[in-house]
């Protein structure tokens, strides 16, 4: 074990855990103040199950010795009681096995949080919890042991993701999907006024994500060597380049750039170069920023016309920005910067990897629409999904969780 | 030309009906308050930590339109028509006599600071 | 049966007092806005980084509560036996004369509105 | 004496203006409510990540000061002078009856009550 | 001196430094809001000085050379100019001296910071501070030099306190119920309603608490390490259990699952797994933790049939959630994760470290209860504890600091 | 290249950029809810237009080879495509090269978004924008070469900056007073309140802040060592006294304490702190923040007599404090605690380094302040630089980036 990989992976697993709050707050300012608490509380939801079903059996099933093809791994490492000097197919990293499962859980957290983006101000928080329990097992570990694994079968065939443009951005943006076409639209959406009801809290969770973000990228170099710090300096460069471009759509387009835009951007700009962060070079994380920016920007503004109601634009932003990543490194990726990676198209590496992204891309996208949809059909079936017409009225706060987010004080509603 | 002064207490996601039903008979001012009810309506219960507490006041809008007489009937049947859901708490209108009316802007008195 | 709007500004922390109090002469409907008096009260003074300010306005409840004229005396006496501490800012109470009240889920007017 | 209640919508950012307008003239008592307005003033748009609002409800400051029915024109007259800007949306001010006053403190009514 | 070690050790303190304005937020939520400002004030005094105590004096009164018996420090390192290579007992710790001092020194911050959720809404600032200075000498160094410094006379016996169950928790819980008890209940309680004013900046307090416990337990092993990797693993385990269990006593009990009741457990596990985390495997992380959230979530329901107004449950979760770590090292400790550590009595070590952890939850929780109990006491006496009746009314925010935590603007009441 | 080191640079360079979020609270917090959204723009701003600008051309002319007489790099860095092992001067350090353009980058970021504290609730957005990329090439890359580059006149005549006292403090201070004084007041100052919207939101930026900048002055020694031990240390005890001495400052003169004071007095201190971190002993940084935590108390006082509305006191808190540093550096200066520095004058080194530091103090407050001058002047006179009065009563948030920070719900406005 190497001392400084291991800080350097544990110090970016602490720094991924902050981001769910981060992202708790984000989302938690753009919805109705009749229901923050209940969409912040998906996240704390995710923090503690996705946790516990990570140790229990998703950690093993992502990067347990492989049940065979590469499909999945197998139970050697439930509940973590066992675990090897070095993870399948990971011998050539030298921080500790377990704080690699570590810093690998923080992302299957975020991930499940992020679909509390699109269900937000309707879905039950019983059937929620159901949902991201099921799905931490049936779609994320799955699709981590595919592409993070070594063993597992797109990263076998060649497949790049530095830190996840499939598993943790493609996979929330279709699987969101999925779940909002089960669960419909909002009442009153999209005619009702729908206005964020704290813009500076969200704000401030991009801060935290942004933060984290660093981590998220540069610790999946699984250690403290070049590779990191080119991550790490991408990640900055992306967001400041998603920030602007996002800014200039709306300028050219619609005559004025709002923070809650210049946040959006700065999110797609790291989602973007979130498969990228390792292998690619400054200028074309600042290129991949930009684009994704861009892209995102038209892509949110889309949802009116499909009449979808994702309501925080997880599919615009991660969905969108995950694709976006997945393609451009196939131009982009360059083994100047990493060696253990490939040379993209306009790298002079010819198609070979912009194939296998887009292979990944489909893939992923498919398996997460698909059988996310399965989950919440059968949970719409039997317990349901959705609360009542009323409690919806009400907010959730309330009638979830019998808690108001703010209240003045004397005789519970005026300050006294 | 007598004034009078409308006053209907309504619930707060039915406010772009109302100000509709208003448009509708010719109503275009109105002075909006976000109040807190009590009444039949039952409100609901908070925990926090353990702490129960029953909170019986409901936020609700009040709406104060100054017109003249002769329009109340017709403003006051829209608030009916536009406010009302059916279940407990709808909500109240009630009308007062009014002696004066201002504009601030330009000083004048009466319907025509309408 | 006259109509009349008893209208109430007190103390914001008297409330639970107030509404045990008019709960005992048989109110059971009123609406509560928080406003902000100013009057004989002192306010208080409030310091940023050494930029003092004067703040003269006080936080007090408006209560509104309509009824039947025969019990405007007392409801007012509950309030003020409810709301008073004989400390200086208890508030006053005015008493106007309504027209109509109305009923916005039943369409019900006058007294059977209350 | 007979009383009178003046209630004034005005442009939040005239307050300390008409305080002092009122002072002049004698007013040492009153209460104020946020409140939004509608009427001529337009209001504006927002937009969130390409969903636009418009919102027609503009941020007023109420006043309602109660006072001595020979007082009101003088105080009408210093609330137009103090609160006009002479652009759309000043405000409006009525005036109306009262039937009693009570200074909860102390359990004055009618005029000492103010 | 290891420049990994040092690097983990300091990157630790500035991650326990930061939980103090996190437990600032985590109580500012929870008051009315006419006093957030004046708890948060008293987070932002402990960091102040506290600071300056402890460099003074206190740090050397904790990590001194022992001056007989395991009972005190000597005023070897006061004013921390003359730092030996290792502290006294720590020669196996190849972290910088002064590092390890820095990061010790955020410990007592944050523990004095607690005592404020117990004495909130009615506490003289002034006294506060006086509190605080007195407390953090006369409680807090003893009781650190016992546990933590080898050469104190717990540690010496073999009592076993991974990251502060003793010194931090059971101690800022006594300390808080002394003080509590020396200042009477809130004018009103329980009668008045007195919902939390935010709950949403508590949920941000939890997220930067939750994030910086990684840090304060994890960098208790005073290296990069396994047990560090461990540490962080636990944390995360029993914060996520800890969640579940409240959240479980809530369903259970009362048929719901609030937000604050989701952040308090989570705090009530990570209090819990403070004291064992470098010595227990995942499997018991997850025991403990549950049984944490279960038990503090009866524990701060107790305060009512007690009529103690502990107002924020110091006690409840952090006295409570210490003492259960405590006796569950007793039980869950092993040599597997920490050659250093001991067996507990189920890891068949026997009932001898069951009986250490019991002394020392006895001892801790007397002599922070009794010396408080007489500082409050002497304050009380003299300058006086508690602000007037009146001010109590208006709120500390405007009579103690001469601020208003929210405003709407124009004539400093009316947004303009 | 030392991963240790590389690590440790890394880790700071994600506290700082922390920071500037933090800063953007802890602004936010103080304007009036009309302009919250507006000054955290300025802030998102910077961290998107500076990072594309050091990318492009400012770090190299920061830290490229130097072009002549210590003036200025050259371009030899631009793109950051070819980075050398060791960047030029520095020699010594084992960082990545890479790893320390980023920390770098980080502070050219937060040094452009203190700017918004001067110029914020009237300045336009776009112009702001104009003027933080202009600034960055035109006064913060020279600075930033003449003291942080070895190869820099400052530096080599043996000005001691340890984290910017300069660059950093003095700078955004001087150069806010130049953009304020041809921006002029806000319309209504100082006779209309202007109270802070929220407090807590301040607070909050500050714990962001005061957890920063253990990074921004511990990674300045780009090595993890002593000095680096000292530096983490030296900025929490001069945090602590700056917010001691403040108070003292207002409860001595004023009356109160105030928690937006205790707030301001710890960023004083490690303000002053900055230049000495990795330079001074502990008991020299206690009385080093003191002084700051006094003095600049008093400095944000005095605005309202020179009639300058630097709103939230960026020259008051920053340029002075800057200032104090410097010179108090001069003083306290000890090769003790970093064998690199220098002896101030009570350390027995005479007055050669007092009299660089004074130089250093006058050449940045000047160079800052008239090139600043000159910048604003053109947009002032081009473009303009200030909203139409219309706009500033309306609020920046509305008018510039048509949001509400805060909206009810139902119709735009209130909560259903
Ligand atoms: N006597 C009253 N005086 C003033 N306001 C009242 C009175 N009674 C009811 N209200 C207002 O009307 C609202 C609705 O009344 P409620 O009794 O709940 O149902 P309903 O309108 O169906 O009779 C209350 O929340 C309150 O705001
Ligand atoms: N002339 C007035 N018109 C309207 N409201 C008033 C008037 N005078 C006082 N008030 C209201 O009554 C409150 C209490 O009045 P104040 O003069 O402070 O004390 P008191 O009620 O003891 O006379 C004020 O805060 C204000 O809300
Ligand atoms: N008919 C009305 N009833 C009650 N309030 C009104 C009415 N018309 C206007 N107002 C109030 O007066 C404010 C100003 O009115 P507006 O028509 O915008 O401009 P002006 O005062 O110049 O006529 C409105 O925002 C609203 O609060």
């Amino acid at each position: 074990m190497n001392t400084t990989d291991t800080l350097w992976v544990i110090l970016s697993a602490a720094l991924v855990l902050f981001m769910t709050p981060g992202l708790a707050l984000f989302y938690g300012g753009m919805v109705r103040s009749k229901n923050v608490l209940a969409i912040m509380m998906n996240s704390l939801a995710a923090m503690a199950v996705v946790t516990v079903i990570w140790v229990a059996i998703a950690g093993s099933l992502s990067f347990g010795d492989d049940l065979g093809g590469g499909l999945l791994g197998n139970l050697s490492l439930a509940g973590l009681a066992h675990i090897p000097s070095s993870l399948p197919g990971l011998s050539g990293v030298h921080a500790s096995s377990l704080s690699v499962l570590l810093y690998q859980m923080m992302f299957a957290i975020i991930t499940a949080a992020l679909i509390s983006g699109g269900t937000t101000d309707r879905i039950k928080f019983s059937s929620f919890v159901i949902l991201i329990a099921v799905w931490t097992v049936a779609v994320y570990a799955p699709l981590a042991h595919w592409v993070f694994s070594p063993t597992g079968w797109l990263a076998h065939r060649g497949v790049l993701d530095f830190a996840g443009g499939t598993v943790v951005e493609i996979n929330s943006g279709f699987s969101t999907l999925a779940v909002v076409l089960v669960l419909g639209p909002r009442k009153g959406w999209p005619r009702d006024s729908m206005t964020p009801h704290s813009v500076p809290l969200s704000l401030l969770g991009l801060g935290i994500l942004w933060f984290g973000w660093l981590g998220f990228n540069g610790g999946s170099s699984l250690a403290m060597n070049g590779v990191a710090v080119s991550a790490v300096l991408n990640t900055q460069l992306a967001a400041a380049a998603g920030l602007i471009g996002w800014l200039i759509y709306e300028r050219t387009t619609e005559h004025y750039a709002t923070t809650l835009g210049a946040a959006s951007g700065g999110v797609a700009g790291m989602v973007a170069i979130t498969p990228c962060a390792g292998f690619v070079q400054p200028y074309a994380a600042l290129i991949i920023g930009l684009i994704a920016g861009l892209a995102c920007a038209k892509a949110v503004r889309m949802k009116f016309k499909l009449g979808i109601d994702d309501s925080l634009d997880v599919l615009g932003v991660h969905g969108v920005g995950g694709v976006i990543g997945m393609v451009l490194l196939g131009l982009f990726a360059t083994k100047s910067i990493n060696p253990a990676g490939a040379d993209g198209l306009l790298q002079g590496g010819g198609f070979a990897l912009l194939g296998n992204e887009l292979l990944a891309i489909v893939v992923t996208a498919s398996f997460a629409f698909g059988v996310t949809w399965l989950i919440a059909q059968a949970i719409s079936k039997t317990i349901g999904l959705r609360v009542s017409e009323e409690d919806e009225l009400k907010g959730l706060d309330l009638t979830q969780h019998a808690e108001s987010a703010y209240s003045g004080g004397g005789s519970g509603r005026f300050s006294s | 030309m007598e004034l009078k002064l409308i006053t209907a207490i309504i619930k707060p996601f039915k406010i772009d009906d109302v100000k509709a039903g208003l448009k509708a008979v010719g109503v275009d001012g109105l002075t909006v308050t976000e109040v807190h009810g009590f009444g039949r309506q039952r409100g609901h219960t908070e925990v926090y930590r353990g702490a129960e507490y029953e909170i019986d006041f409901v936020p609700k809008l009040k709406l104060e339109i100054i017109t003249n007489a002769n329009q109340v009937d017709e403003i006051v049947n829209a608030l009916v028509a536009s406010a009302a859901t059916g279940s407990i708490g709808d909500g109240k209108i009630w009308v007062s006599p009014l002696e004066t009316v201002v504009r601030v802007r330009t000083d004048e008195r009466g319907s025509d600071a309408i």
